[in-house]
């Protein structure tokens, strides 16, 4: 109250002209935005979770160094959303109702962020789901929800595309786990497949928690495909390429883009190279990449080691939730901190991020023109190429 | 003479190779008290267990009234009437006298179809309190209504167990072993409410090792050895037939000699 | 403690969770509608449980069943009200057609029977893709139009309503008698006339009722739904809601799902790392160690003289048709 | 085809049944279930993991083992003991365990699944017409050996006898001086050791995580509760039978619903026999 009539006071002695700049610099100084970021920084997907967080950390620094976001600082709020739906239930509200994020990005595991993206649609508060990719998720939340990243019905029709260029096949079985990606997949993959004149000799899908892939392995052996295309989840991806290298099984392996590159590697490289495992991917690091990814692959990766405590090669889920924070810095700096405009701003957004070039269609789910999607293949020594 | 109120037709049992029970017969009339005495293992508590449903019978039949019930569950037989005490006493420990005796009404109230309609009725309401608190009183358990079994001697749970029974005003009741663990006074008040029961007109059946309680009691006794029926008849008759001391009474007595 | 302070004590406790809008903020008073609704089916438990004495590991399946009836039926443009009752029906009819099978095993062969059901549930909500949309979440659920304190006040005033109904039918009623002689000696409650088959199939569908209902509240407030919310690990977190609670008390199951909800969030004061779960394990321990009757158990040892009290029965003293001479032995 | 199925079912045989047996074993004597059995699959996992680049391979799993006997000790102080008589207390404070235990593993561990080979792993030989690594070969030997083990143990040993008399009737063996807890503390012990072994012996078929273990105790409950519970060779049976059927189901049916699958065949068989294939005692006398 006093400082208002005491302001209106120095305006009225006739200092306006100079006061004027003067404030307007001081709320550019003060205004801070809080970012509510939701990730699984426990339980079975905190392997990814942990340094995706280090890179929206990295995303809010840059941003308030470089004054990203027009007059806003960005203050993230991180909360553990465990790939559980009501973990993350419970951090959207808190993130919401007590921290008072204005924005939100997160979580991992679709069912989690469909638990999230539905409290953030109540509270309208605008969300940019950032990872998960199961289809519809901002459509069906409403208005004020974005996916960042392409749906699994994209990339599968993608996938498909590269799978009839790069491989010879006539045959193929499809094998996945009935988890979101798994179950879009094999319904996408067998239609485009059977479009293309492939017969699908075998399609089985196996359940998530559910570690034994053996009895699988011998129904591929039955039906003799000339390829297995396969959408599993990241851990399980690796038991089944253990148990598929043990069982001899030499028919070309082709794999979602799931299973994280360099841990799936660490984790059965030296298998998976004998196969010549090609995955979808949306990221790899190697020599021909763009300058802004070398850019961020320096800046991110010492920062990760140190948080984390080990190297961390750097991975497309880290630059999605990067390109998430850049993504809301530059709608805040184009249109405020209100969550109406920012929603607006958010939808009518032409970013070009580290990974993509970032436009939304009418209903909030990213283009798709502005990804690049490659194959990439585990050498023989474990290592990772990107297929040519 | 009117329909006997219990009649069991050669009533069989085997459980796996041994025969439990052979062709045993047994009437019992309204208003009688009738023994069922054998040494160890001859079958007693077998037979209560097939004529109350817990023992499925392999043949014969049981009438009550008149009317056929071996194919009948436990639970249908218990609202006809029957009722039973267990020889290793089955009570809810956890629950208080007062709701264990209310459970007995159970028998009485599910009898009819309608039953069900009282079962949200308040433990305090007149047409619960009123009789679980008459048969407290008749078994002179009242000042223990609210006490939980499991903190009773054992001599009161035989009463709890009475009490249980005697509220759903059964028409056949079946004690099996009610004496065991008893003083002298609890012994005298058991044959005082046995000898009501029978004058309400209920037949009840009295397994029981105190012979000297099954003489004074009984009208009528019968004596199985090795699932067969080998007596029925008064209980001094009982004492004369030659089958019977051999088979009980016999080394009943020989014990007491070898005492004396 | 007194009849009174009991009741005052009662009260309180009311109007103290009634005045939390004023309170708390918008998510801690999300949290308190979450755990009233998780009440629910934490009653379901006392009922099979705690009066019945049948243990079950499937209760998710029956919350699951629940929620997608209520999701998916609103979701095609049923009226919520519709959806609703249809949504307590089909696990009520679910809970009576277990209870067929179910109701003649034992103990642990019943325990992992009702598992085998909440995996099946689980499994199909997962699978059937083109009903329930599976893994990819159940969006756009139509609820009662209600905003938050509204919700707040409806689920708390069904929450104690069905408490002081449960704790009524517990202590007061013949039905809790019924159950409870069930729960203790099934063969002589059976001698007692008691239809054991017909009142386990009665606590099935009864407890399967209360858990349909927690679904159908939870779809309808938190309007989304995945099938990882109703896998078996949740029935197992119902049930250590309920050990917490102690099984039986209908008042310590509303105070254990209030506590158990609200901790795991208020442990985010930790740090959201797994100290927090840590500590979470911990405090479980701990309230077992110390209160083994569970929260239930803790109110029972206060309230128990009361009990006692409240019930005198002064036409005891009356001679009725008396022994004359046998009078029964004072212990 | 059918060589294969056979082999893939014994492998999941074994590994059920080595939980199972621990489970078993500690309901026969506390009538507890031990929630925690999976995380000492884990916990075993992991502490052969860490020793196997120090002592190898063999000698890991003797110390996993070991270690995990400890575990058992604690366990059996923490949450079955104080709980004796209220087996729902037990059951959740062993739960209240198992998230504890997950929890410390991720903090030590960590949660980024680790594969862990061993020199069997890589060395693979041909079963009808495919390839079988030595490693699986030795996880269906070794299951093999431990249940002989175990089954000699309960059938011929004084400690087997100790157990037996428990599980019967913990009063009566009580009175004829039969230390319960101690009987007790070494079914724990014992079931703990045994889940050590099953999660040395499966870690390096799959990757190990803080997670895994959770599966197999669904599948273990399926098996106890066929071979009727507390009855060590019934489990034993229980299990081979889940491990057959979910093995051929997965070829001839689908996988999509393995686990219901197991529980099938569980509830269709309790609507016959609700005490379980081999009934853990008679039916009780009145």
């Amino acid at each position: 109250m006093r400082l208002t009539a005491l302001t209106l006071l120095a305006t009225l002695c006739g200092g306006g002209l100079l006061a004027m700049p003067t404030l307007a610099n001081a709320q550019t100084a003060t205004e801070t935005v809080k970012v509510g970021v939701i990730l699984p920084l426990t339980g079975n997907t905190a392997w990814g979770g942990r340094p995706a967080k280090v890179a929206a950390e990295l995303a809010a620094a840059e941003v308030n160094a470089k004054g990203l976001a027009g007059k806003y600082k960005l203050d993230l709020v991180f909360a553990d959303g465990a790939c559980e739906p009501r973990t993350s239930y419970g951090a959207a509200e808190k993130l919401i109702n007590e921290d008072r994020v204005q924005v939100m990005i997160g979580e991992w595991c679709s069912s989690a962020s469909v638990a999230a993206a539905q409290v953030a649609a109540d509270a309208k508060v605008p969300m940019v789901v950032q990872i998960s990719t199961a289809d519809g998720i901002a459509k069906n939340a409403g208005p004020y929800v974005f996916q960042s990243i392409m749906q699994n019905g994209e990339v599968q029709e993608r996938e498909a595309e590269l799978l009839l260029q790069k491989f010879q096949f006539k045959t193929a079985a499809i094998l996945v786990e009935n988890n979101d990606f798994g179950l879009s997949f094999r319904k996408n993959i067998r239609e485009i497949l059977e479009r293309k004149g492939i017969k699908v000799v075998l399609d089985i899908p196996q359940d998530r928690h559910d570690v034994n892939w053996y009895s699988i392995i011998t129904s591929i052996q039955g039906a003799n495909p000339d390829i297995v295309v396969a959408s599993i989840s990241a851990g399980q991806a690796a038991n089944f390429v253990k148990q598929y290298a043990e069982s001899n099984m030499k028919t070309p392996l082709f794999f979602d883009y799931p299973p994280p590159p360099y841990i799936f590697e660490k984790q059965v490289g030296e298998q998976a190279g004998k196969l010549g495992l090609v995955r979808g991917a949306f990221f790899l690091k190697n020599p021909d990449m763009s300058q802004r990814e070398k850019d961020f692959v320096a800046a991110f990766e010492p920062r990760a080691e140190k948080e984390l405590g080990a190297p961390h090669p750097t991975v497309h889920w880290d630059i999605v939730t990067y390109d998430a924070v850049m993504l809301v810095a530059d709608a805040l700096k184009r249109a405020g901190a209100k969550p109406d405009d920012l929603a607006a701003a958010l939808a009518k957004a032409d970013y070009q991020g580290v990974l993509a070039h970032y436009q939304f269609d009418a209903d909030r789910g990213v283009k798709p023109e502005g990804f690049e999607f490659v194959f990439i293949r585990t050498t023989p020594e474990g290592g990772l190429e990107v297929v040519k | 003479m009117s329909i006997p109120m219990l009649q069991l037709r050669g009533v069989s049992k085997r459980f796996g190779g041994i025969q439990a029970l052979q062709n045993i017969d047994l009437v019992g009339q309204a208003g009688e008290v009738h023994g069922l005495i054998g040494p160890n293992g001859a079958g007693k508590s077998t037979l209560i267990g097939c004529i109350t449903g817990v023992n499925r019978i392999d043949g014969g039949e049981i009438r009550l009234r008149g009317d056929r019930i071996e194919q009948l569950p436990v639970h249908r037989r218990a609202r006809l009437g029957v009722a039973r005490t267990f020889q290793k006493i089955r009570l809810a420990q956890q629950l208080t006298v007062f709701e264990n005796v209310a459970a007995g009404l159970c028998a009485k109230r599910f009898a009819t179809a309608s039953g069900w309609r009282g079962v949200l009725a308040p433990l305090s309401s007149r047409a619960i309190a009123e009789p679980v608190e008459d048969a407290l009183v008749a078994t002179g358990i009242a000042d223990l209504a609210d006490e939980k079994v499991a903190s009773l001697p054992y001599g009161k749970r035989h009463f709890v167990e009475l009490a249980r029974n005697l509220v759903a005003e059964p028409d056949v009741i079946l004690l099996d072993e009610p004496a065991t663990g008893l003083t002298d006074d609890e012994r005298e008040h058991l044959s005082m409410l046995v000898r009501q029961m029978a004058e309400r007109g209920t037949l009840v059946i009295l397994v029981e090792h105190d012979l000297n309680l099954v003489g004074r009691l009984c009208d009528t006794v019968t004596v199985i050895e090795y699932g067969r029926r080998i007596f029925n008849g008064t209980p001094a008759e009982a004492q004369d037939d030659e089958a019977v001391v051999r088979a009980y009474l016999g080394s009943a007595k020989l014990a007491k000699e070898a005492q004396a | 403690m007194s009849e009174t302070s009991a009741w005052i004590l009662r009260a309180l406790f009311v109007a103290v969770l009634a005045t939390l809008p004023f309170l708390v903020n918008g998510y801690w008073l999300n949290m308190a509608i979450l755990a009233l609704i998780y009440s629910l089916v934490v009653y379901s438990i006392t009922v099979l449980t705690g009066f019945t004495g049948l243990l079950s590991f499937g209760q998710a399946g029956f919350v699951g069943l629940g929620g997608y009836t209520y999701g998916v039926l609103s979701v095609k443009g049923v009226d919520p009200a519709a959806a609703a009752a249809w949504g307590l029906l089909v696990p009520t009819v679910a809970g009576f057609l277990l209870g067929l099978p179910a109701a003649r095993l034992r103990g642990h062969y019943l325990a992992i029977g009702t598992l085998g059901f909440g995996v099946l549930v689980g499994q199909m909500l997962n699978n059937m893709v083109d009903v329930t949309r599976g893994p990819m979440g159940l969006l756009g659920i139509k609820s009662f139009g209600f905003d938050r304190v509204t919700w707040f006040y409806f689920v708390l005033a069904l929450a104690v309503g069905l408490c002081a109904a449960l704790e009524y039918l517990d202590r007061r009623t013949f039905l809790g008698v019924v159950l409870k002689s069930v729960k203790y000696d099934e063969i002589s409650a059976s001698a007692s006339g008691i239809g054991v088959f017909a009142v386990k199939l009665l606590a099935f569908s009864a407890s399967a009722f209360l858990a349909g209902s927690c679904g159908v509240l939870l779809a309808a407030y938190m309007r989304f739904l995945t099938p990882d919310l109703f896998i078996s690990a949740e029935s197992f977190r119902y049930l250590m809601m309920s050990v917490v609670g102690g099984v039986g008390s209908a008042s310590g199951a509303i105070i254990s799902s209030l506590i158990l909800t609200a901790v795991p969030e208020a442990l985010r004061a930790f740090g959201e790392t797994n100290v927090r779960l840590l500590v979470y394990g911990l405090m479980v321990l701990f309230v077992l160690w110390f209160l083994p009757g569970g929260i239930g158990g803790l109110i029972d040892r206060l309230m128990t003289p009361v009990r006692r009290r409240i019930t005198p029965r002064p036409r005891v003293a009356e001679p009725a048709p008396q022994p004359t001479s046998l009078p029964g032995r004072a212990s | 085809m059918l060589t294969q199925i056979i082999v893939n079912g014994l492998i999941l045989a074994g590994n059920y049944a080595l939980v199972a047996v621990g489970l078993t074993l500690v309901f026969g004597v506390m009538r507890m279930v031990n929630f925690a059995e999976g995380q000492s699959v884990m916990i075993g996992a992991f502490v052969a993991f860490t020793a196997t680049p120090y002592v190898g391979y063999l000698p890991a799993i003797a110390i996993a083992m070991a270690t995990n006997a400890v575990l058992g000790i604690i366990l059996e102080r923490t949450a079955f003991r104080p709980f004796r008589g209220m087996e729902l207390n037990g059951l959740i404070a062993s739960m209240g365990m198992s998230i504890i235990l997950i929890n410390l593993a991720e903090l030590i561990w960590g949660t980024v699944p680790q594969t862990f080979d061993t020199s069997f792993n890589n060395i693979s030989v041909t079963i009808g017409t495919v390839g079988v690594s030595v490693q699986r070969l030795l996880v269906i030997a070794s299951s093999v050996v431990l249940l002989l083990g175990l089954w000699w143990l309960v059938q011929y040993s004084n400690l087997g006898r100790q157990f037996r008399a428990v599980s019967e009737d913990p009063e009566v063996a009580g009175a004829m001086g039969i230390n319960t807890n101690a009987v007790a503390r070494m079914s724990v012990v014992l079931g703990s050791a045994l889940a050590a072994a099953a999660g040395a012996l499966s870690g390096p078929v799959n990757l190990i995580t803080p997670e895994m273990g959770q599966a197999e105790m669904l599948n273990a409950f399926a098996a106890i509760i066929l071979g009727g519970f507390g009855n060590v060779n019934g489990t034993i049976f229980g299990a081979l039978l889940i491990g057959m059927v979910q093995s051929l189901a997965a070829v001839y049916v689908s996988n999509a619903y393995s686990n219901s699958i197991a529980f099938g065949l569980l509830v269709v068989t309790l609507i016959f026999f609700p005490r379980g294939l081999v009934p853990e005692r008679m039916e009780e006398n009145v």
